[in-house]
């Protein structure tokens, strides 16, 4: 009997129905994750196109940046996606301790995200690998690999930092309960959390792996 | 010619109902409304204000070429009148006009729903469209900027002087609105069809939507990063297409114009909707060849994101990128033609009727025509390497932009008129606004072929003396245009107060946005509409008073 | 379309069982990558790497993203993008793999540009 | 020019393929307008409405046959469009060899022109008749666009790279040359004009040209003044290469490649030492890129070319 109420609370206009609607939010996440591959696509070919022109340099400035930093981000994202999709499971099965443990998780994976990038930066920029005067590396061509280094990681960080935002909302509204677990948001949260994870696992290699052999 | 309108009004109509209109008032019920209908005329004030201020631009380009010399504007005031006719009338008018204004209005009608599958987004994304708006009368008001509406590097990054950043960001705050809406249209296409409404009997409009929206969705993006890229690059000085560090300003122009392309598709196809509602209306015939129709939508939308190269054949790119791009070119212009051809063989056994959409319909498959033909000499690359940068261009992105776009947009305006508002448009008016819009145009825009091909390039504020003769041409045919602009708007605003109250259905037509009142209740239905035929169910072989006519259209949808 | 929601664990211990397995699969692709960027396979490095992005990404993708659960629609918008990035990345480097030497990019050194950021002009 | 011209003047061989093709066009796309224009009006004529014309269900094979027939024949002659473009086009794509080869360079916003004997010109080309002359072109600030439209050429100069185009003109006169491709404030007015003449009086004009200084000449000036010979000269404390005779032979590289020290190679090498070092040298050399704008890194190149008949003395 509750489960009825609450799915009807869950339900909006014009939905007829919330099996519905839901799959309406997934096709609308899915959408729109597909201008989201092309935005990111966009400069991938950029980088891409580079990197053939240039790969000497590329290689060279791909040494330059921290393994360390990059591959723990790697895994603490690839976990944190790990914990978005039990939440989004939890919330469709109505288990609301896991779903709140799970959201609480991710968020704080992705925050941690964050904190290492932050150090990176900072490391980064000590270490003069920001394109522009007194840049450290020589071919002028590095600069340009570290322009995407900053712009991708940047971009990406503003994903992610909506993403942790959302679900940060999405959590005290199920925690409060002025969300139904019924609702089809926790399902697109997850989505989206897993693409801004899906860009990380190919900028990781691009990135981070480049040179090293 | 005898039109409808004037032996359709029903004299001492019933009471009205409460409609979208009148449901509820007071500002915020406006600014805060999630129905798609309100949502239309939101966009269409907004649009309006952007189409004067584009406007504004071009009346200052074409007054400034009327002498070779330099007269009116500086060649710094030039630049910047043209770049920023050529933002604004892209980004702030063609590209959201029809799917924003008519779609946002007639894509739920059309296929019996109640609302757009997320109307809160919807509203959103008329907010997101406002604040880009914002930015970008910013971007004039701080001064203009002045690389082109194609932002080429390093032109853009390191030289111009104006207010590039600001450009740039108007512009991509502008592509969330986009992604926004086409995300919102095509969900509802594919989740909220009334029952029976299968693909095949959706209207072409609906249809023209929906492959306009998956352009937008996969080809918006693309721009937004490209201009990320740039605005990086001129504010944080971070070398991505620098020359002096590697970078390839060419690199630049595929991906924007892999945008760009794609952009054109986004502004003609809702037209090419628009123009079979009208011409199977006043034609009272079924389309012809629906499927063909379909096909050759859906197939601009594809491969119209493979063609962008043939912008770019002067630019550097190898012989054999522009041979490839020159192919698909011309292939990409097989499905238009075969539109123009299926338009055209719509009128064979009709019963066609003059009225003012017609006429614009009929202009616009002349217009259309004119420049869908001269985009084979662009697609020729010998040919288009002495036209390029030309006015030849000029003239033939206008005939298919402006001759197409905004004849269909005026003609759309004035066949779903009455659903909007609940009022008659002055016909003989609207037939006078219609012709002369086809006139002017060719004054306009025909003499620019000729200067194109004599050489004359684009962007130039003086000019050799001997182009002269076909400025002025141009400058003179663009008074009329002028009017045939303002006109309607004129009479639109009349008929609000003082036009004939209209019907459902005063046209005769058989979409399902007809089988409402009008202008339609809040709820788009009274009953959920079920459908059971196909689209364009006219039947031209009876001619007898249109009361009676009506009657034996047998509508799309029934009330169950 | 099927409904959603289907042939879903309705249980914690459920919903980790379907899940860690594809978690423990990422972290061995992550390792893998990580060393295979040091050994020396010349070009394939690249390949290698990309490879096992790949592998991860359908990973995520299919389990994660639930496109295991036959929904052609959701299929359908999760490959549109893909498609048109094939068709952007083909076109391009149709350009930039066929130019002649000296029209690729770097061939001359411009003069040196005025009012710009004199960022990194000078390597030394 | 009378002010009611309707056709470009036609002064080069491409020019004159280029309007046969536009011909074509014109009368395969004007047929299919008035083949449109003239349905229209027919159909709308015959079927306005309550006109006596019959209606009525369309015949089976109008309504298929008909449409596959016109998407067919749209597709054929798009096909043809292309086959005759791109086949006009290949036969232009290649400069014959020996073609007089001047060089362009762009800047906001003046053409520079240089011809093989030091000759220079701003905002103007002189071309002989009937000879085939070959551009290659660079900017050094934005891209530019070399467009004469009695040649029907066009092509744009981009820094950082060279683009080249090629032309044989046919009739002597002078023709505009514009820039077409938008770049700052004075677009407008960055153009000049392109002189045709008749071989001798072009061979004639150029000899008459104000000899400057040589390029070999101020390219040693520069090796001095820029501090290569600190390194370079054979007395050097530093250990560099000498460079007598170093163009046009093989050296030997540090990663074990061999490379000939061609115009390319020298070029690199001042902008990117560390690239390709010689073997037995370490990798000292500062980048120059940036310090030498390419005009001086033509003069340091022709000086280099010229120190080969020193080597072999």
């Amino acid at each position: 009997m509750s489960d009825i109420a609450a799915r009807n609370a869950a339900l909006r206009q014009p939905w007829r129905s919330l099996r519905r609607q839901r799959e309406g939010a997934a096709f609308g996440i899915w959408i729109f994750l597909g201008s989201e591959v092309m935005f990111f696509g966009c400069a991938l070919l950029t980088f891409a196109v580079y990197r053939s022109l240039w790969p000497d340099a590329f290689a060279a400035a791909a040494r330059e940046t921290n393994i360390t930093y990059g591959t723990v981000n790697t895994a603490l994202l690839l976990t944190s996606s790990l914990t978005m999709a039990a939440a989004a499971e939890g919330a469709a099965a109505g288990l609301r301790r896991l779903t709140l443990c799970c959201l609480a998780a991710t968020v704080a994976f992705g925050i941690g995200f964050l904190v290492v990038k932050g150090f990176e930066y900072q490391e980064d920029i000590t270490k003069h690998l920001v394109p522009g005067a007194g840049f450290r590396l020589e071919a002028p061509q590095a600069q340009i690999f570290f322009a995407f280094y900053w712009l991708l990681t940047g971009v990406h960080a503003v994903h992610l930092s909506t993403g942790i935002g959302i679900a940060t909302v999405l959590g005290i509204q199920a925690w409060r309960g002025s969300r139904m677990l019924a609702s089809p948001a926790f399902e697109a949260l997850g989505l989206y959390w897993h693409f801004v994870d899906l860009v990380w696992v190919f900028l990781y290699p691009l990135l981070y792996l480049g040179g090293r052999s | 010619m005898s039109g409808i309108t004037a032996e359709r009004a029903i004299p001492g109509a019933p009471p009205r109902e409460p409609s979208y209109l009148t449901a509820k008032t007071g500002l915020a019920s406006w600014l805060l409304t999630t129905d798609h209908k309100r949502i239309a005329l939101l966009y269409m004030a907004a649009i309006t204000v952007f189409f004067f201020v584009g406007g504004a631009g071009a009346v200052a380009i074409r007054i400034e070429l009327f002498t070779p010399q330099a007269d009116l504007l500086s060649a710094d005031a030039y630049n910047r009148a043209f770049t920023f006719h050529g933002v604004i009338m892209v980004w702030f008018f063609l590209i959201p006009s029809i799917p924003n204004i008519l779609g946002n209005f007639l894509l739920p009608l059309m296929i019996g729903a109640k609302d757009l599958a997320f109307p809160r987004l919807n509203l959103a994304s008329w907010y997101i469209f406002m604040a880009a708006g914002g930015l970008a009368v910013y971007t004039l008001l701080s001064g203009g900027v002045d690389t082109g509406w194609t932002f080429y590097t390093p032109l853009t990054t390191a030289f111009s002087n104006g207010n590039v950043l600001a450009a740039a960001a108007a512009v991509f705050v502008s592509g969330f609105s986009t992604i926004a809406t086409a995300v919102n249209f095509i969900a509802t296409v594919h989740l909220q069809r009334a029952p029976g409404l299968t693909w095949f009997r959706l209207p072409l409009f609906v249809w023209a939507i929906y492959a306009t929206s998956i352009v937008m969705v996969l080809a918006t993006p693309v721009l937004a990063m490209v201009l990320a890229l740039i605005f990086a690059e001129r504010a944080f000085g971070i070398p991505i297409f620098d020359p002096l560090r590697g970078g390839d300003p060419i690199l630049f122009q595929h991906l924007f114009w892999f945008y760009s392309h794609p952009a054109v598709y986004i502004m003609v196809l809702p037209s090419f909707g628009v123009i079979s509602e009208l011409v199977t209306c006043y034609a009272r015939r079924r389309v012809f060849g629906y499927n063909f129709m379909v096909y050759a939508i859906l197939w601009i939308s594809l491969v119209g994101f493979l063609v962008w190269g043939h912008h770019m054949f002067v630019s550097g790119q190898s012989l054999f990128a522009s041979l490839a791009f020159s192919l698909l070119s011309f292939i990409v212009a097989v499905p238009s033609a075969i539109k123009v051809f299926n338009w055209t063989a719509t009128l064979y056994r009709g019963q066609i009727v003059f009225d003012a959409p017609m006429i614009y319909a009929l202009g616009f498959i002349g217009l259309f025509t004119i420049g869908g033909l001269t985009g084979l000499f662009l697609a020729s690359v010998p040919v288009d390497i002495h036209v390029t940068d030309t006015y030849f261009v000029v003239a033939h992105f206008h005939y298919i932009m402006v001759g197409g776009a905004v004849s269909a947009l005026y003609g759309g305006l004035a066949f779903w008129w009455p659903k909007i508002t609940g009022r008659l448009y002055p016909e003989g008016w609207a037939r006078f606004a219609a012709i002369m819009m086809f006139f002017g145009f060719g004054f306009t825009f025909f003499p620019m072929f000729i200067m194109g091909y004599l050489g004359m390039p684009r962007r130039y504020h003086v000019y050799p003396e001997e182009f002269q003769v076909w400025h002025v041409l141009a400058s003179a045919g663009a008074v009329i245009l002028a009017f045939a602009y303002l006109l309607p708007m004129g009479f639109f605003a009349w008929s609000l107060i003082w036009g004939r109250r209209a019907p459902a259905n005063p046209w005769g037509a058989t979409g399902l946005e007809w089988q409402t009142s009008s202008p339609p209740p809040e709820e788009n239905f009274h009953t959920p509409p079920v459908v059971e035929q196909g689209p364009y169910n006219y039947h031209p072989e009876h001619a007898g008073p249109p009361a009676l006519e009506r009657e034996q259209h047998q509508p799309q949808g029934r009330q169950p | 379309m099927t409904g959603l929601g289907e042939e879903r664990p309705a249980s914690t211990a459920g919903i980790w069982r379907a899940t860690l397995p594809v978690w423990a699969g990422l972290m061995v692709l992550l390792v893998a990558t990580l060393v295979g960027a040091y050994l020396e396979l010349g070009r394939f490095n690249l390949v290698l790497s990309l490879g096992i992005a790949v592998a991860k990404a359908a990973l995520v993708v299919v389990f994660f993203m639930q496109l295991k659960r036959p929904d052609p629609l959701l299929r359908l918008a999760a490959c549109a993008g893909l498609v048109f990035l094939a068709f952007m990345f083909t076109l391009t480097y149709a350009d930039v793999l066929t130019r002649a030497p000296p029209t690729q990019p770097g061939t001359v050194m411009p003069r040196s540009i005025p009012d710009r950021p004199a960022a990194g002009q000078r390597a030394f | 020019m009378s002010p009611l011209t309707l056709w470009p003047a036609t002064a080069s061989e491409q020019a004159a393929r280029i309007d046969m093709l536009f011909t074509g066009l014109l009368v395969i796309s004007g047929a299919i307008l008035l083949l449109v224009a003239g349905l229209l009006l027919v159909l709308c004529a015959r079927y306005r409405r309550g006109s006596a014309a019959p209606r009525g269900d369309l015949p089976d094979f109008i309504r298929r046959d008909v449409e596959i027939g016109w998407t067919a024949a749209t597709l054929f002659l798009a096909l043809f469009l292309f086959w005759w473009a791109g086949a006009t086009q290949l036969r232009a794509s290649d400069p014959p060899a020996g073609a007089l080869e001047v060089h362009v360079v762009a800047k906001q916003w003046m053409w520079k022109t240089r011809y093989p004997n030091g000759a220079r010109e701003i905002n103007a080309l002189h071309a002989p008749r009937g000879e085939a002359m070959r551009l290659m072109m660079t900017s050094q600030d934005v891209i530019h666009s070399f467009f004469v439209p009695a040649f029907r050429l066009k092509q744009d100069v981009l820094p950082g790279r060279f683009t080249e185009m090629w032309f044989r003109a046919t009739k002597p006169g002078e023709y505009r040359l514009f820039c077409a491709e938008f770049c700052g404030t004075d677009h407008a007015r960055m153009g000049g004009t392109v002189t045709v003449m008749e071989p001798e009086d072009f061979a004639r004009w150029v000899a008459a040209q104000p000899q400057e200084e040589d390029l070999p000449g101020e390219g040693a000036a520069l090796f001095t003044a820029l501090g290569c010979s600190g390194c370079h000269a054979a007395a050097s404390a530093v250990h560099a290469p000498v460079l007598a005779g170093v163009y046009g032979r093989m050296v030997h590289l540090a990663d074990g490649r061999t490379v000939r020290a061609d115009e390319a190679y020298l070029r690199d090498s001042i902008l990117q030492p560390k690239r390709d070092v010689v073997v037995g040298y370490e990798p000292i050399m500062p980048s120059f890129d940036g310090l030498v704008d390419e005009a001086d890194l033509q003069r340091l190149v022709a000086y280099l070319q010229s120190l080969r008949g020193e080597a072999a003395r």
